[in-house]
């Protein structure tokens, strides 16, 4: 993959915005639909939301780095890295999407946003940090 | 106390004592001196070295200063782009290892977000990471590094703190207010700060080694220690921090010269800061932290202590060999000195014979070993010889008393010597100066009413003069006859004496006859001091003189008669010039006025009364001074006309 | 971001206009919370400027409709549509509440 | 103070410490034991130092378990706001300061004063005399450092008072600013910030301090407050806490070492970093903040009327509050309760 953009910002919800800039302009410049820019954006957030959560847990944040670039041309992958506790995101049961309201969990829909937006996301852990790849088809239409 | 010590201790206190003072002068001068090099040493190096590590850091400082100012540049001159910022900040972290992170923070306003603007780059773990320091949780205006150089308007080296990452690098932040001019008005925009690890600035301080214990450390403004070999004080402690837990105020006034700025060298004492050194402080300008670099006096003395030990124990070493030494040569001294002592002492004893030991050394002791059997040798003979002296001189002395014994049996000395009714009264005393005087007197009756009377003085002493006289006394006595006159009987004596005298003795006689009936006197005088006429009624005084020489010396002399009348009560004193030529310790004479004084002064006018009133008066005067002559003194007192006498 | 508020007799009409991501989706927390304090017990929530939301926003809505349960209130939302509809949709909240096309058939049926 | 140098004075006030302890706690160690321990949460509003040596030496001690509590202390920090923790019930008991009590009051949560801790406002501001501060008045047209929030409150009514207009400077928790001249003045707490600016080498006669407490300002800080629920449903519990609190204060002032040991431990617990010379100066002003005199020895733990009227009416003319609660409603001294 040819990264087209690499930003590496501590861990916080202040350098959000900032990551998520970094996901859009290299989007823009290969999306033309606004709504699969939109599922993009929220990828990148889910993803950034749930390192900055719960990665540095009980210690001062680390880093997060987030880097985006094209694969094969078809695939817009956006890939997470941080070096936090290990935890495979992935491996998270899908919450229970039917539950009534009171039942409903506020956790977990993240998780399940970036599983049901990318295609074959991979998680991997290598030299003490957690790697997350997130490809999004270039060429899918939106078809919810 | 050392008086009654033995040569040997004496010697060794002696050199033992000389010695250890030349040794403690020379030492001592040594000590101190070398010390004095070593400190001026330690100052100098001190100095230099705390000059050199102050300035690697304020190089190294220095270089990161330069950093903000050119950002300014491009800042204050360039419309706000955050991607510029962005790029701008990580070509500074990219193109500079010493630093660690920087900042460009804006003032929050209008223009801005409300929360501020603050773009930080800094290198992490893995990356090289930025993060927006505006937050809703932390005003980044409060923080030092932007307060305080908004606050004065200019840069300022933050104090020491540990950067939020999980490394907890200690850093530094140097940061630069910067301005826009708007409307005319030149105001704050923000501040550009960059993080530097003093990692490096701790390499640099703890490379300052000095020996095995030196060391330097490095506090901030605050006092905080930075870097320190103890590394648990490391941004724990800060100097006056450790002067109140040790109660120490010394380490505080140092403390507080040190973040004034100052530089200067100080003993410490044991403390906080590990054991006595010396510490030099200088200030590094840049951020006016203070450099200290400790110098372990211990330490950098032990090379004098080392040679002061090994001295001293050769010194110690030295006195020993020196006190062997003397014991060895005071022993060949007093060896033969103590035999010498013991033969000396059996000498003392009388044993002469005593062997001495023979020396066969030339020193002075063998020379004084000689000297002593000469000595002994002589000793012996002197005694030997004076043995025989005395021997001869006592039997000398035993013959003389005998003959003293014998002379004073010649003299008359019974007194009253005749029976009342007499008509005289008679008495005399002699004291010989020597065992054997030369001195005698003498009274006979030539026949019923002549009484004859003599007194002499014969010119020696000793058994000759004895002799003498007794060969004086027998003549005399020999040839007084009845009728015959005085002046013939001496006449007579004296040839006899002078024909047969081989000796230059000689004596002086006077000789009366009284006739006790009528009391006429007839005297003659050979030499001799007129006797002294005592009248019942009237002052004493001599009588007259006859004009003759003494007797014995010269032949064919003719000797003349005088007489004189006594009447009752009348009394003639005979002496010899031992009594007017008595003589005191002052060496004044008895003298004839004192002898007529005290004659008339006698209370009792009888003969033995005034020679006791004489005698007395002798005593006084002499005060106690040694009799020089023999004394002797003959009173006769005429009591009237004799009676005649039956059978 | 930001929210209006109006009240259309008994039904408060909240309109979120803008972004509820998880950078600002506390805001309109705020404002939420802050009209149930005041005592609505109807709330209509107009979605038809909400260009964006992520989960943080569900999460917010969904704590809001569960505190409005709790005191058996009700929540409703209007005009969901576009990328919202689509997470509305993933997420099961399309099912989970009651969605109205526009405020006026929403207030029509609230307001009964 | 130098430690050693206890006066007559000191050990007279240690007596009557003592004295007021018996006092008060003799009743309560009777009842210990009796029954299941009833488990409370505590907060103190800051982290772990000397400031709450108290709470930490009678927890450490097994003060609170043998008043029969089963206590939990949760660190303070500027991520736990007491406020939060007591209104939603996190905390059982918390610690603030009397005039951010009353404020939190005002805005609805129904809290109570249970014990009022620390008698004597430490707040200060410190100038240097070299700055040519030597008098309230001459802090006129200077630069003076004040927090934020109800740190501001005594000097913004002091400046009010003495009508002077100082440059109010926001100041951080950091006394560099006021060290390197960035401010004329600055707030300090007095076993906190002073002793950090003596311990940065400027010597206490080069300094002049307007102490609030001797300006007729005397705010009482730190005091034990619990919901005004929790403390109907068990007033005993209220009760217990206080005391053992106190207890656990007049422990840490009679063993000091074993107090500022205690204080350090939960401190490296909390990864808060601190040293021992400074809680032995914060721990020995608290001794004087909570116990000022011997008069005030008997009034241990309790809040004076006069004292509270004092904020409440300064918190209203500042607007900070609307209404100035009943002292009766707001104060529940379980000390002066015990007394009786």
């Amino acid at each position: 993959m040819k990264a087209l953009s690499d930003v590496t910002t501590r861990a916080t919800l202040d350098n959000l915005g900032v990551l998520i800039d970094s996901v859009r302009s290299v989007a823009k410049e290969c999306i033309a639909s606004p709504r699969r820019l939109l599922d993009v954006e929220l990828v990148a957030e889910e993803a950034l939301v749930n390192v900055i959560s719960h990665a540095y847990q009980g210690g001062p944040a680390g880093e997060v780095r987030i880097r985006c670039g094209i694969r094969d041309r078809r695939w817009l992958v956006i890939e997470i890295v941080d070096s936090g506790v290990p935890f495979d995101v992935l491996s998270v049961p899908p919450p229970d999407l039917d539950a009534p309201v009171m039942e409903r969990p506020t956790g977990g829909l993240g998780i399940h946003f970036m599983k049901r937006l990318t295609d074959g996301a991979v998680y991997r852990r290598e030299g003490g940090r957690n790697i997350l790849e997130l490809p999004v088809r270039l060429d899918a239409p939106t078809d919810m | 106390m050392l008086r009654n010590r033995g040569i040997v201790f004496k010697l060794i206190a002696l050199v033992v004592t000389a010695g250890g003072f030349i040794f403690l002068c020379v030492f001592g001068y040594s000590y101190f001196f070398s010390r004095r090099t070593i400190e001026e040493n330690i100052n100098e190096s001190a100095r230099n070295l705390a000059q050199a590590t102050v300035g690697r850091i304020e190089a190294s400082l220095r270089s990161v200063q330069k950093i903000p100012l050119n950002d300014r540049y491009f800042v204050e001159s360039t419309p706000l782009d955050p991607a510029a910022l962005h790029d701008l900040l990580f070509n500074v972290l990219e193109s500079n290892a010493d630093i660690c992170g920087a900042a460009i923070a804006f003032e929050p306003g209008k223009r801005q977000n409300v929360r501020g603007f603050a773009p930080y780059v800094y290198r992490s773990e893995w990356t090289i990471a930025f993060t927006e320091l505006a937050s809703e949780r932390i005003d980044y205006t409060l923080a030092d590094w932007y307060q305080i150089p908004r606050e004065l308007s200019g840069p300022e080296w933050s104090e020491p703190y540990y950067g939020e990452g999980q490394d907890r690098t200690l850093k530094s932040t140097y940061s630069v207010p910067f301005y826009m001019t708007a409307k005319g008005q030149k105001r704050l925009a923000g501040v550009i700060a960059v993080d530097i690890s003093l990692k490096r600035l701790q390499a640099i301080v703890s490379s300052v080694k000095v020996l095995q214990t030196g060391y330097a450390f490095l506090i901030s403004q605050n006092g905080t220690v930075v870097t320190h070999p103890r590394s648990e004080l490391i941004m724990n402690a800060t100097i006056f921090g450790m002067a109140e837990e040790a109660g120490d105020t010394s380490l505080r006034e140092l403390g507080r010269r040190m973040i004034k700025g100052e530089s200067g060298l100080v003993p410490l004492g044991p403390g906080p800061l590990g054991s006595a050194s010396l510490m030099y402080y200088a200030p590094i300008p840049s951020n006016n932290w203070s450099l200290a670099v400790v110098f372990p006096v211990a330490e950098l003395m032990a090379d004098v202590r080392r040679f002061n030990m090994i001295a001293f124990i050769l010194a110690v070493a030295g006195l020993a060999a020196l006190s062997g030494a003397v014991v060895i040569i005071a022993h060949s001294i007093t060896r033969p000195l103590r035999t010498m002592a013991q033969a000396a002492g059996h000498i003392a004893e009388g044993n002469f014979d005593a062997p001495l030991p023979v020396s066969l050394s030339g020193d002075e002791v063998g020379v004084m070993t000689k000297a002593f059997e000469d000595m002994r040798i002589s000793l012996k003979d002197y005694i030997e010889r004076l043995t025989e002296t005395t021997a001869a001189k006592q039997a000398i002395e035993s013959e003389l008393k005998v003959a003293r014994e014998i002379q004073m049996s010649i003299i008359p000395k019974t007194f009253p010597s005749f029976p009342a009714g007499t008509g005289v009264d008679m008495h005399a005393w002699i004291e010989p100066a020597r065992d054997v005087g030369g001195d005698f007197y003498d009274f006979f009756f030539l026949d019923r009413s002549r009484l004859c009377a003599i007194i002499a003085d014969v010119s020696d002493k000793g058994v000759p003069a004895s002799l003498f006289m007794a060969v004086t006394k027998t003549l005399i006595k020999a040839k007084a006859a009845p009728g015959k006159a005085p002046g013939d009987v001496l006449t007579t004596v004296n040839n006899e004496l002078a024909t047969g005298s081989e000796t230059n003795m000689f004596v002086t006689v006077f000789f009366a006859v009284l006739d006790l009936k009528t009391g006429e006197l007839l005297y003659a005088n050979g030499g001799h001091n007129p006797p002294i006429l005592i009248r019942s009624q009237g002052k004493p005084m001599p009588i007259e003189k006859t004009g003759n020489p003494v007797v014995g010396v010269i032949e064919g002399i003719e000797y003349g008669s005088k007489g004189l009348t006594l009447y009752p009560g009348d009394m003639l004193l005979l002496f010899t010039d031992g009594v007017t030529e008595a003589v005191n310790l002052r060496g004044e004479l008895f003298g004839d006025e004192r002898l007529l004084k005290e004659l008339s002064a006698a209370a009792d006018p009888s003969p033995s009364g005034r020679i006791e009133a004489v005698r007395q008066a002798l005593a006084r005067h002499s005060e106690g001074a040694p009799q020089a002559d023999d004394i002797t003194m003959l009173a006769v007192r005429y009591e009237g006309p004799l009676m005649e006498r039956e059978g | 971001m930001k929210v209006e508020t109006k009240k259309e007799n008994e039904v408060t009409v909240a309109t979120v206009i803008g972004r509820m991501d998880a950078l600002t989706t506390s805001e309109v927390e705020r404002t939420l919370m802050s009209l149930l304090d005041q005592g609505e017990m109807k709330l209509l929530i107009d979605l038809d400027g909400l260009d964006y939301i992520s989960s943080a926003g569900l999460r917010t809505l969904l704590a809001t409709a569960k505190r409005m349960k709790q005191r058996s209130g009700i929540m409703a939302f209007a005009n969901l549509k576009g990328h919202a509809k689509e997470v509305f949709e993933i997420s099961g909240f399309y099912s989970l509440f009651t969605v109205y096309d526009s405020v006026e058939s929403a207030l029509e049926q609230l307001g009964r | 103070m130098r430690p050693g140098s206890v006066g007559k004075m000191q050990k007279f006030r240690d007596l009557c410490l003592f004295v007021a302890a018996c006092i008060m706690l003799s009743p309560l160690c009777l009842r210990a034991d009796d029954g299941a321990l009833k488990k409370a949460v505590f907060l103190p509003q800051w982290v772990p130092q000397a400031q709450f040596a108290g709470y930490y030496t009678a927890y450490a001690k097994g003060i609170y378990r043998k008043h029969g509590i089963d206590l939990t202390i949760v660190p303070g920090g500027a991520d736990r706001p007491v406020s939060r923790y007591l209104e939603t019930g996190q905390a059982t008991f918390i610690t603030a300061w009397l005039s951010s009590a009353l404020q939190m009051r005002d805005k609805g949560i129904r809290l109570v004063n249970i014990g009022q801790v620390v008698q004597r406002s430490a707040l200060m501001l410190v100038a240097k005399k070299s700055s040519g501060i030597e008098k309230p008045r001459d802090l006129e047209g200077r630069k003076v450092g004040l927090w934020g929030g109800d740190f501001e409150i005594q000097p913004k009514a002091f400046f009010e008072r003495e009508g002077l207009h100082v440059k109010p400077v926001r100041q951080s928790f950091s006394v560099n600013l006021f060290l390197r001249g960035g401010v004329d003045a600055a707030s300090a707490m007095w076993y906190n910030e002073y002793h950090t600016i003596i311990n940065t080498g400027i010597n206490p006669e080069e300094l002049t301090t307007f102490s609030f407490a001797d300006l007729g300002l005397n705010f009482p800080e730190d005091g034990i407050y619990t919901l005004e629920e929790t403390r109907r449903r068990d007033p005993e519990l209220a009760r217990a806490f206080v005391m053992a609190s106190l207890e656990g204060w007049l422990y840490a002032f009679s063993h000091p070492k074993e107090a500022v040991d205690i204080v350090l431990k939960y401190a490296a617990e909390a990864k808060v970093p601190a040293n021992r010379a400074h809680q032995n100066w914060m721990l020995a002003r608290m001794k004087e903040l909570i116990v000022p005199s011997k008069e005030e020895a008997a009034g241990l733990g309790s809040l004076k009327q006069s004292d509270y009227a004092l904020v409440a009416r300064e918190l209203k003319e500042l607007k900070l509050i609307r209404n100035i609660p009943d002292f009766r409603e707001f104060y529940r001294g379980s000390a002066t309760d015990a007394q009786k």
